[in-house]
């Protein structure tokens, strides 16, 4: 099927655009860029349908990467549904998400900030890596395209380079993902060390017959890896600061695609799961911990891109609360319909922000809702789905996975229904300030954006209310993932939808009805709401912990102790002996060629002589 | 043994003398040549329309005095026309003038010997010629002579690369490198000959050899090294007597070897155009004939008084001589003789005939030209002489 | 016929390559070598070895010691200064050179008996096409590698004696 | 006896080689040392097309060939340098010619 064709488009284009953009209009940049997703979606869609049932996975051998001995490393791409399903979501979406950079970068100009060609290659480039992580075949064709979006995601993280918090969230982010990365490693060593082998057919197969405990320590490796990429407790403080990257680039990298990684990674490698209980437990817990948590951060975050990062991060708790729970299709579940609406949430923070030429505030915004009526009614529609409104996507994900966590332990359900609750409501706060009131901002040019904003903006607000129905994922997977019972509780289902619409009708009453509660209620849990508007002082505590140690020891022990005292003393020391014997070797030196030669044939001399001894000693 | 002996001493000396003639009056031939080119007569005063002339430019050359200049560097200066002249001598040594002949019952061939790498063996001794002109040049201890010499070492270094790479590809085609072999792989008509062989016809390298010849001779266009206005005589400016008609003499005999090598690389050498089935063999015979009947028209009404006699004369030598060539017993070598010295001056008269007609090059051109032209042409032609050669086989 | 020939080349090669390190101009040395060059071309013919006898003709004596000559013209170098520094060479230069010769000439006579003898005709291997078919099966790749040695010395040759280059 | 000894071949290579090691070693022009190397490389040469006769092998031809093709590569390139020295330097001292000493 040549899979191989469906990343290379956005390879070439991120060349194409790369080497030559700077010479390019910013229509060939656009044709470039969005025609290799394009041919690439195509791809997919092709492949999809001429893989047909695809029962087992599909593989194609491309080349032999690694050989050492017995160990052998291909270059392999494999598909199954799982893939299938990725597949859909980052090209399809990634499709929506390029078009509509167009309106949103067209004002970005100019080689040193802005480099229009250059967010479009960096954007082919994220592209080519995630496809090739969901396509790979192995563990390590999967980690150079999980090492490639982090530098992608790096890359355009730090886009506004010249600004210095924009490069300092691209550190962040990169170095906090090492740690997971690091983990990751440590994995794929074990799992070599285990199986002799990182292919997944192979390592799937065998996992039944290895000791549990080993399992257990690969899965909880692997999870590390998984919680640095998809933002989970405790590796997730760089996803809120990511948002310093253009706001397609949040749609894209940190809601849509590329956090969802871990989750993806943990859901394939499922047969390791079900035979290490523990580490599934750990994910469940971290999940619903991280939902949670980041949750009641959200409720009191005041830039309207840093609620919806940190409510990718809940929500990216859900998707591990479904794996944890051993419903493995409901995280995947989620993750899709997740795609929807979450990417809609930003491309329509990102429209407002467009029209308010950037102004990112909520307390500064208000009343746009007849300003910019596209924007707010396709913002509605992703509204109405994270918050669990009966009937949309989000409605029929979370429940599966809530659903399926009252099965494995009730009070992951609770937490999990509280949460939606939270959900529900840090969502309507943030639409109420935006939309309803009255215009708090000084901006008088209040404009729609344009179609090519609006349109991808249309289909993913139909995507975020009908994408349940239309893409019904549980029943897709079911005959890759172990086997869930089918349960239906419609009492359960009753309560989350009430705490959605409690939720709701809070924010109504708070934001909408009587700004003025708000802040009376805020004044009156002071002690709290700083805790939870300073994020828990997560980043002052690492800053403390982590941080600070660690640039102190590096510069007193490491720097000033190991590197000057030992490692350039010896250095210095073996320089100044050679120097002491070169000195005397110079003697020799003396510049003359004829000298040189005199030397050479003195050698010559002396090695037939002692040739001449030892052929007469051997007679 | 003995017998071996013997005929190739007869041999040396007959090639020798007959040679040393025919350059003698080669050079009488230019000079006509070009006096007609430029309508005048040349030559006429010694002997019958200047017949003679070559003796007297021979006497006048040994009787003169031979200057020895003071500053020059003697061993070199004395030695560099010995170069010359004895490099020019020696590659005729293999180039062979016809088939095999028989003799009093000894068989020979019409060539003093016979390398199975013939070819490599001019190569190298004209290669070597370069020497005879460069030394002289130095050891003048003269500018005029030392800038000729330069020129010269490097006018002939150049264009050796085109002309060894335009003769590779006949020596393809034929696949050998022996003169004698090479002429018997062009036996039969025009179309068996290199320059018109198939696959691949070798017009081109045949042109491109004859300009490197012209290079490698330093004639005209090409006689940089002797380019009188710039440089009085270049490198022979301070020789006189002997020794300048040594480096004439060289200059002639290479004209010579090369128009040879030329004949028995790209024409067939002895080979007649037609088979004698078709009446090549009389073509000799018609030649003499009809130049003994316009002969005759001349002495008919005669430009001097004394030419109706000399005129005369000439005509009925050309006709016994269209006679000999009906002889059945002498035909057999002196055919191919016929043919290999008419292709022979056919080249060589191409060469006076390009003195009389062309300008000189500009150096830098000169330069230019071996390198930005001849030799990516030659080797182009190659690449393809060789892939049709290897499609072939 | 043999021993004469081989005694009379072997008398001009050494003659001659006497003359190229006793001679103090440049341009004595070079003819010198260019007659030790002819006269081991002979002696190439002696052993058999045609076409490297032609070769060594075409090569060094017509390529090389041109370019050689060609330089020592250029330059109007003149008869060498007499301005040595070397101490070492003064003083263990013959020794050290008896010794080598000394050294070499009876490894020779030892490993080598009398009995091995050459005469001419005794080898027929080297001809033009034994060489050629050996160049293009046997030494295939270093052929190509020498030519690609030969471009580089080009090359090399271009950039060095390039006007702007000081 | 009209049979050549192998072994003058190479003591006659030995000689040259010999010769040739003593001009690079006594003189000082620096064309005629390079001249000298050339003497030595036929010298080597000789001993080469030697060997071949005695071991009726077309090896050490193709040896000698190439030992040919890299000093004509050789002398290119050398005579280059020297060019390039003499017009720096103008000089053709091999004794002047001292400043990788430091």
């Amino acid at each position: 099927m040549q899979l191989w064709l469906i990343p290379i488009f956005p390879l070439a284009g991120f060349l194409i655009n790369g080497l030559f953009g700077k010479r390019f209009s910013k229509g060939l940049v656009n044709v470039f860029a969005i025609g290799a997703v394009l041919l690439s979606f195509a791809w997919v869609l092709k492949t999809i349908s001429g893989l047909g049932d695809l029962t087992s996975p599909y593989t194609e051998h491309y080349f032999t990467w690694i050989q050492s001995g017995a160990f052998t490393i291909n270059w392999d791409f494999s598909a199954d549904r799982l893939t299938e399903v990725m597949l859909l979501v980052v090209t399809g979406v990634g499709l929506l998400i390029h078009i509509y950079s167009i309106g949103y970068m067209a004002h970005e100009h100019g080689p040193h900030h802005g480099g229009y060609y250059r967010f479009f290659s960096y954007m082919n480039l994220f592209m080519f890596f995630m496809l090739v992580l969901v396509l790979g075949a192995n563990y390590l064709v999967l980690f150079v395209g999980w090492e490639g979006v982090g530098l992608s995601s790096y890359l355009l993280i730090g886009f506004y380079f010249t600004k210095k918090f924009a490069t300092d969230a691209g550190n962040k982010a990169f170095i906090v993902n090492r740690i997971g990365d690091f983990g990751f490693s440590l994995a794929m060593f074990y799992i070599v060390k285990t199986f002799g082998t990182l292919d997944f057919n192979s390592v799937f197969s065998r996992a039944a017959g290895i000791p549990e405990s080993t399992l257990t320590l690969i899965g909880l490796l692997l999870l590390v890896g998984a919680t640095g990429k998809s933002a989970q407790i405790p590796l997730y403080v760089w996803l809120p600061d990511a948002m310093a990257g253009p706001t397609p680039v949040s749609a894209l990298i940190h809601a849509a695609t590329m956090v969802t990684a871990g989750v993806y990674m943990t859901a394939r490698s499922w047969p390791i799961y079900t035979h290490a209980p523990a580490a599934l437990e750990t994910i469940a817990v971290i999940g619903i911990a991280t939902a949670f948590f980041a949750a009641t951060i959200g409720m009191a975050q005041n830039d309207i891109k840093k609620v919806f990062a940190y409510s990718t991060v809940s929500q990216l708790g859900y998707m591990f609360v479904g794996v944890g729970v051993g419903a493995f299709s409901t995280g995947i579940y989620h993750l899709v319909t997740h795609a929807f609406f979450k990417a809609l949430l930003f491309l329509g923070s990102g429209a407002v922000i467009h029209s308010l030429s950037g102004e990112q505030d909520l307390r500064n915004m208000g009343g746009l809702r007849t300003k910019i009526p596209w924007t707010f009614w396709t913002m509605v529609c992703a509204w109405i789905a994270i918050s669990g409104v009966p009937l949309t996507s989000g409605f029929f994900s979370k429940d599966a996975i809530l659903l399926a966590a009252y099965q494995h332990a009730p009070w992951i359900y609770w937490v999990g229904t509280i949460t939606a609750g939270i959900t529900a409501f840090y969502v309507s706060r943030a639409m109420f300030l935006t939309f309803f009131g009255s215009y708090r901002g000084h901006e008088h040019h209040i404009h729609e954006s344009p179609a090519v904003m609006t349109l991808p903006l249309a289909v993913l607000a139909l995507l975020s209310l009908a994408g349940g129905y239309l893409f019904p994922v549980p029943a897709f997977l079911s005959n890759l993932f172990p086997p869930m019972e089918e349960v239906e509780n419609s009492s359960l289902m009753a309560i989350s939808v009430a705490f959605g619409l409690g939720g709701i009708a809070l924010a109504y009453l708070m934001y909408a009805v009587k700004p003025a509660l708000a802040d009376s209620f805020v004044s009156g849990i002071k002690g709290l709401y700083t805790l939870v508007y300073n994020k828990y002082f997560v980043d002052e505590i690492y800053d403390a912990t982590v941080v600070k140690p660690l640039v102190g020891g590096s510069r007193w022990v490491l720097w000033r102790g190991v590197d000057v005292g030992i490692i350039d003393g010896l250095a210095n020391g073996i320089a100044t002996a050679s120097r002491g014997v070169g000195g005397v070797l110079r003697l020799v030196q003396s510049g003359n060629i004829r000298s040189y030669a005199a030397w050479v044939v003195f050698g010559s001399v002396a090695l037939m002589v002692a040739l001449g001894m030892l052929a007469g000693g051997a007679r | 043994m003995d017998a071996f002996i013997v005929i190739t001493i007869i041999k040396l000396l007959v090639i020798a003398f007959v040679l040393l003639t025919a350059v003698a009056y080669l050079q009488w031939v230019e000079r006509k040549v070009i006096a007609h080119i430029q309508v005048r007569p040349g030559p006429y005063r010694v002997g019958p329309h200047g017949l003679l002339q070559p003796l007297a430019d021979v006497i006048k050359l040994v009787t003169k005095e031979g200057l020895l200049p003071s500053y020059v560097n003697r061993p070199l200066y004395l030695f560099a026309p010995f170069i010359a002249v004895a490099m020019a001598l020696l590659s005729i040594a293999v180039i062979p003038f016809g088939p095999t002949i028989t003799v009093a019952g000894y068989s020979t061939w019409m060539q003093l010997t016979d390398l199975n790498i013939g070819v490599l063996f001019i190569l190298a001794v004209s290669s070597m010629g370069v020497y005879g002109i460069a030394l002289a040049g130095w050891s003048s201890n003269n500018k005029y002579a030392l800038l000729g010499g330069l020129r010269s070492s490097a006018q002939m270094i150049s264009y050796e690369l085109p002309l060894a790479l335009a003769i590779v590809s006949p020596l393809l085609l034929s696949n050998t490198l022996s003169l004698r072999d090479l002429v018997g792989s062009q036996a039969g008509d025009i179309f068996h000959w290199n320059i018109l062989k198939l696959p691949f016809p070798q017009i081109v390298s045949f042109i491109i050899f004859v300009i490197a010849a012209f290079a490698e001779t330093n004639r005209i266009p090409f006689d940089l090294p002797e380019a009188e206005n710039e440089l009085v005589a270049g490198f022979h400016t301070e020789y006189s007597s002997m020794k300048f008609a040594s480096f004439f003499m060289a200059e002639y005999l290479n004209m010579v070897t090369v128009s040879a090598m030329a004949t028995l690389l790209f024409l067939g050498g002895w080979e007649a155009p037609w088979p004698a089935a078709y009446g090549s063999s009389l073509v000799p015979t018609v030649i003499f004939a009809i130049a003994g009947l316009i002969a005759f028209y001349h002495a008919s009404n005669p430009p001097h008084k004394l030419d109706r006699y000399t005129f005369a004369a000439t005509g009925v030598i050309f006709l016994i001589i269209a006679a000999i060539f009906l002889a059945p017993i002498v035909q057999s070598w002196l055919l191919p003789l016929f043919w290999f010295l008419a292709k022979t001056g056919l080249i060589l008269f191409v060469f006076i005939w390009i003195r009389g007609t062309l300008p000189r090059f500009r150096y830098d051109q000169l330069m230019g030209f071996a390198w930005k032209f001849l030799f990516p042409v030659a080797m182009l032609n190659l690449l393809v002489t060789s892939f049709l050669v290897a499609w072939r086989s | 016929m043999d021993v004469v020939l081989f005694l009379i080349f072997a008398f001009i090669a050494v003659v001659a390559a006497i003359n190229v390190v006793v001679q103090t101009h440049p341009i004595a040395s070079a003819v010198s070598l260019i007659g030790v060059m002819g006269s081991l071309a002979i002696l190439y013919l002696l052993l058999g070895a045609e076409f490297i006898a032609v070769a060594q003709v075409i090569v060094y004596a017509g390529a090389v010691m041109v370019l050689f000559i060609f330089v020592i013209m250029l330059l109007n170098a003149g008869a060498e200064v007499k301005r040595g520094r070397s101490l070492l060479v003064q003083l263990l230069g013959a020794p050290l050179l008896i010794a080598l010769l000394g050294l070499l000439a009876y490894f020779v006579q030892r490993i080598f008996p009398r009995n091995v003898t050459v005469h001419f005709g005794g080898f027929t291997g080297g001809s033009a096409q034994a060489i050629g078919r050996a160049l293009f099966t046997t030494y295939l790749l270093p052929f190509e590698v020498i030519s690609l040695l030969i471009l580089i010395a080009i090359l090399g040759a271009i950039v060095l004696g390039r006007k702007e280059l000081d | 006896m009209t049979q050549v000894p192998i072994s003058w071949f190479l003591t006659l290579s030995a000689v040259l080689f010999a010769l040739g090691v003593a001009g690079f070693l006594f003189r000082r022009s620096i064309i005629t040392v390079f001249m000298s190397i050339e003497l030595m490389l036929n010298a080597v040469n000789l001993s080469f097309v030697t060997f071949a006769y005695e071991y009726k092998q077309v090896n050490g031809h193709l040896f000698t060939f190439f030992v040919m093709v890299v000093a004509a590569a050789e002398a290119a390139v050398g005579l280059a340098i020297i060019l390039t020295v003499f017009k720096n330097r103008a000089t053709l001292n091999i004794d002047d010619m001292d400043s990788m000493k430091d």
